[in-house]
């Protein structure tokens, strides 16, 4: 039987291989080494990040290749453009996604455009690991789900494991995969477990997951709309609905095949999303349905999302905020 | 401004109830009644309370992610302080924002901020209005020594000095951001010398001591006012709890912490200064002590008393002039 | 006869008349009085802005209202955020809307979110001015269009006019709005002409205007496309197919009603968008259509929009990449 | 580095290839032959060649939106240049990146960047690069007067002062970002005084004088290699055209312009100075001049007579990796 980790632990794990397997990768930002290093005071591991995932790297890797980073996002996304150009694949934490806002320029103008801009004579091999999601109390400015506006960045990439083993292989194909890509790590299911393969493994950029099989309809969920997705198909199969589930995992490039595969299958879908409904994945993938799906559809494209709003701090209004199981019974019901 | 018995008086109060705030806070986040990143200001007293000092309602604070001891400091109530972290609709913000986001523009409190570095801006346009419609006001941003790594300190402080505007730029030197020790991070010792790429004064404090604070923070205030500019104040200071309430602390030494507290506390040291040039007697000072402990109590009470917000807030004031579609 | 303005006079003269009638109405920006007030040197008024949009301003309103900048958009932007809290009304310009790369904290996490976070007792009457759009061999860093990306951010507003008499009507309920809009100012109708009504008038946000009835297609348009989605239309009259237009104006809020209505007069319909076609304001078009406006559709929801992929320096690749009519009239015929 | 015969004449070959370049097309836009936003380096060549001087392929350079004079510094061939700018599949970027984005990895040049700043860390960043592989190389960032205000300076910085990377900053001060003049938005005189934010040597050189660059870039370049770390270097200096080719000029006086183009010219200087020294003949010189010119001459042949870029290539090279969907 496999083992057992917690998502972080498993994000751990393959930041050590992928440390260990290539002498190029290098770890930077807030807190990664967390103040480690000074023996002089007996304090040789501290933090390793915020949320542990850096745990270890600095007692094996070293102070020059594991490095705790100034408060300056912009400085030091920028920063490992540049090194990512000139032969090192930077591995960068940048806290939790809402801090984009403060480092914006590097992913948008500069890590996404250079290759294209340099006529092909140039790689960024960067990946960028971020916390997304609301969940945990943590407010407008600690909880938001952006991805969909690095999804929407020609020459980047993004993906979103839902599961423990997918994000050490996501993110193990990440870090090797010579394009930059955006990794997210939602926070609501950081510290939950599952079974993670053991060694040196990758999980293909560019393709979803089918959580769960079914014919009547498609649930299309991202991290942890998954989880969401996958327990309203359980309360939909007591009713006698069967109900598919896919985990689209990456969301640049988008695995379109897969939905409308599904969607060939069931006739319906709802897109299941934590980030607020506008310009977002689920209505990207709503398009994709409106469009090369059209002659599939039986019923209308519905979409299970965050509100048009913040996300907002009282736990009373938190619970309301992101998609639920009774949402997704209920969109799914209203088809007929 | 001179320092009547009364305004040494209202100091007193207002880092006390500081103190009395932030410890309540742990022991209900210890014992499970509170949830949410919580980050404490408690060791932090006399910087907030020494620049506030000098202020009213027409001045601004801009804060941090460490924000009650700016907000108590000016004037924001406790009970709506205590109720909007506990998520009720009785709260600063109406449990919308947290303790990240606590507000109170009547009392001139622009917000705590979750962004490092992202209230100097903010301080700096309230300064711009203070300028362009003549309010006499001074807007203070407060921000840490790892904020002062962020472009948003650089092109802040350019700014308000570039076109003179009356603000104060605070940092508290705490020695840490998060888990890493300032001198990992920030290459200059003191981050008051950074006020030279601005051509405007860099003074530095005694971040545990109210009176030099007082009295550094008023000069910068007075020539705020003056139309002379600002200034970068640099306040030393130490947090007493972690860089949030559940922090492990793996990255300084108990003793650290504890030379601070027992030779440097503010609270302390502001009632030796008062006592020994014979200003306020030590009963005086307990009898504040008891009222604010029963001023936090009662807030609790008043929090865990009051309902959460209803289902339609969720919607409610995502704008001034459109409904929801 | 009403005269005719260039777009970038239309803008102008809202500038005027907003700074005429309120006091608290300040200009920032770089080079918005564009080194003006030197007058020791005999230079009064020098540049105006970068395409002329601010001219004038700085000697009918003085150096206190009308501001040049340092080239730091975070922290001009981030202080324009903190004046409107505090009583001013700022008109913000940056640049080229690429620039929000370097600005986005101030939109995202801050002007968008104060309000709500501080329990509705806070306003931020802020209105940023942007150039948006390909089509002038500026290359990847100056040619995109982002107003998907704060279209998606609850708490801003986004509008896109398409000609001058919009684009004042527009920039003065903007001005006046007590919520952040974003502005855009597509750069290849800068300086193009429309007759445009003299003195004080707004065109309310957040709605569409029907650019051109017609009953057997929907052509929808944002800013410059609306003059793509026009000329197809012509085309496709001498075909006999009669194309409605819809030109959008409104980003967020979305006049959903009246794409919607549209649908329900022809059934088909077509999003045409200079940005790539990942989670855009084309994608989110197209999921309104797939979920509210299913039973309307009698063909797929088609989007004509740029590749997703950078913009190209080349004139021979540019031409390309931005939507042409020639594209809408492929989707058009192929829809049957 | 001892400048021998050989090494100055290819300094001055540098510099009037920047020259002849620039004017080029500033004359080719006006002749309508050229579109596209271009921003002319001419005046300031003694900056890029100065620096570039001590420099090889393994050291790199970063740029700005007037990206010309450091790409042909750094050794770039103009035959490719020019047929980037007018569009074409031979063009250094195969026409996709145009005057602001010109690239050549192979001979260590990042990039012009049309983001303000935004060189700054990449420049940082190749720095890492060499510290970490131990490739012995520096890494330079060139940047403006206004872009010093910019919050990418602060943090790009600030990372390479306490990381003690092998990088040079230098400031090219013309006076002017776009038409806004320095001192309206920069409240220090020197841009050099801002070094001590970091603290980290801040040197001023004549950015109009080969031999003053020349001299104070070798000793930042020497202490960058010998691991001691960053230098920023201002160099003062002025653009002869406007800030893009079309600009009205309406912000500066003809005789300011006309003062530092008689008084001050880098190619000059370093005749009278060569000269003046025994150092080279003008012969020598006007024997350069005229390559140059065929040189230039040549590319815009080359260019013009070179195919515009496949349809093909609008979706080639978006990502190494992956089909476009
Ligand atoms: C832009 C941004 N980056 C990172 C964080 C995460 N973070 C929150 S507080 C903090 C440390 C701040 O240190 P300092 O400015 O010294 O303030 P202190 O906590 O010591 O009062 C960090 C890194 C954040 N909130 N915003
Ligand atoms: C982030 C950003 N803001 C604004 C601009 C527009 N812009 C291009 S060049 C320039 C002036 C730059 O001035 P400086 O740094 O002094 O360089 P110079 O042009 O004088 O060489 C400006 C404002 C930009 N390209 N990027
Ligand atoms: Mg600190
Ligand atoms: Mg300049």
């Amino acid at each position: 039987m496999a083992r057992e980790l917690l998502f972080v632990q498993a994000i751990n794990e393959a930041l050590h291989v992928a440390m260990a397997s290539d002498p190029d990768v290098v770890v930077l930002g807030e807190d990664v080494a967390g103040g480690g290093g000074r023996s002089d005071q007996g304090i040789e591991e501290a933090w390793g990040g915020v949320m542990g995932a850096t745990k270890g790297l600095y007692s094996a890797f070293g102070a020059e290749r594991v490095r705790d980073t100034p408060i300056s996002e912009m400085g030091f996304l920028g920063a490992a453009v540049g090194a990512a150009l000139t032969g090192l694949r930077p591995v960068v934490e940048i806290m939790f996604i809402d801090f984009l806002g403060v480092a914006f320029d590097p992913l948008l103008n500069q890590a996404a455009k250079l290759r294209y801009m340099f006529g092909g004579r140039a790689r960024v091999p960067l990946t960028v690991r971020t916390v997304t999601g609301a969940g945990l109390r943590a407010a407008a400015q600690h909880s938001q789900s952006l991805y969909g506006m690095t999804a929407a960045i020609p020459g980047l990439k993004t993906v979103c494991p839902s599961n423990p083993a997918d994000a050490k292989g996501l993110l193990l194909a990440a870090i090797r995969d010579d394009d930059p890509v955006v990794f997210c790590e939602p926070k609501s299911i950081l510290f939950s477990k599952g079974e993670v393969p053991e060694g040196d493994f990758t999980v293909p950029l560019g393709k979803a997951a089918l959580a769960r099989a079914g014919s009547d309809v498609t649930l299309v969920g991202v991290g942890r709309t998954v989880h969401v997705a996958l327990e309203a198909a359980q309360a939909l199969a007591a009713e006698g609905t069967s109900a598919e589930v896919v985990d689209l995992r990456s969301l640049s490039p988008l695995d379109g095949d897969a939905v409308l595969a599904s969607l060939a299958r069931t006739g319906r879908i709802v897109v299941i999303d934590e980030a607020p409904p506008r310009c977002g994945i689920a209505a990207d993938v709503a398009a994709l349905c409106a469009d090369r799906g059209f002659d599939l559809l039986d019923a209308p494209v519905r979409r299970v999302t965050a509100p048009h709003a913040p996300v907002p701090f009282s736990p009373a209004l938190e619970d309301l905020y992101v998609p639920t199981v009774a949402r997704v019974l209920a969109a799914v019901r209203e088809m007929g | 401004m001179e320092l009547t018995r009364e305004r040494l008086l209202d100091a007193y109060r207002r880092m006390r109830r500081i103190r009395a705030f932030e410890e309540k806070l742990a022991e209900l986040v210890t014992a499970g009644r509170l949830a949410g990143f919580l980050h404490l200001y408690a060791g932090e007293e006399a910087v907030a309370v020494g620049v506030a000092a000098h202020l009213g309602d027409r001045d601004h604070f801009a804060s941090t992610h460490r924000g009650h001891g700016h907000c108590i400091a000016k004037g924001v109530e406790v009970r709506g302080m205590m109720a909007e972290l506990f998520g009720r609709s009785t709260g600063t913000c109406k449990g919308k924002g947290g303790s990240m986001h606590i507000a109170d523009l009547s009392k001139g409190m622009l917000g705590a901020n979750g962004i490092v570095g992202a209230g100097i801006p903010l301080a700096v346009g309230a300064a711009l209005t203070a300028k362009v419609k003549r309010t006499g006001g001074v807007s203070v941003a407060f921000f840490g020594d790892g904020a002062s790594n962020q472009g948003q300190f650089h092109e802040g402080l350019n700014l308000a000095a570039v076109w003179k505007l009356p603000a104060l730029f605070v940092v508290e030197n705490n020695g840490y951001g998060e888990a890493t020790p300032t001198e990992f991070v920030t290459p200059v010792r003191d981050i008051a010398a950074r006020a030279g790429s601005y051509g405007i004064p860099g003074v530095i404090a005694d971040g545990m001591d109210f009176f030099d604070v007082f009295e550094k923070a008023g000069e910068a205030i007075a020539r705020a006012r003056a139309g002379d500019g600002p200034t970068l104040l640099e306040c030393k200071t130490y947090r007493y709890f972690g860089h949030y309430v559940g922090d492990n602390l793996a990255y300084r030494s108990k003793e650290e912490a504890e030379r601070w507290r027992q030779q440097r506390d503010a609270l302390e040291g502001f009632e030796r200064r008062t006592a020994g040039e014979g200003w306020l007697e030590s009963g005086a000072l307990r009898a504040v002590d008891a009222e604010v402990a029963s001023e936090i109590e009662d807030a609790v009470r008043f929090a865990e008393a009051s309902p959460f917000p209803e289902p339609a807030a969720l919607l409610q004031d995502v704008y001034v002039s459109y409904e929801e579609t």
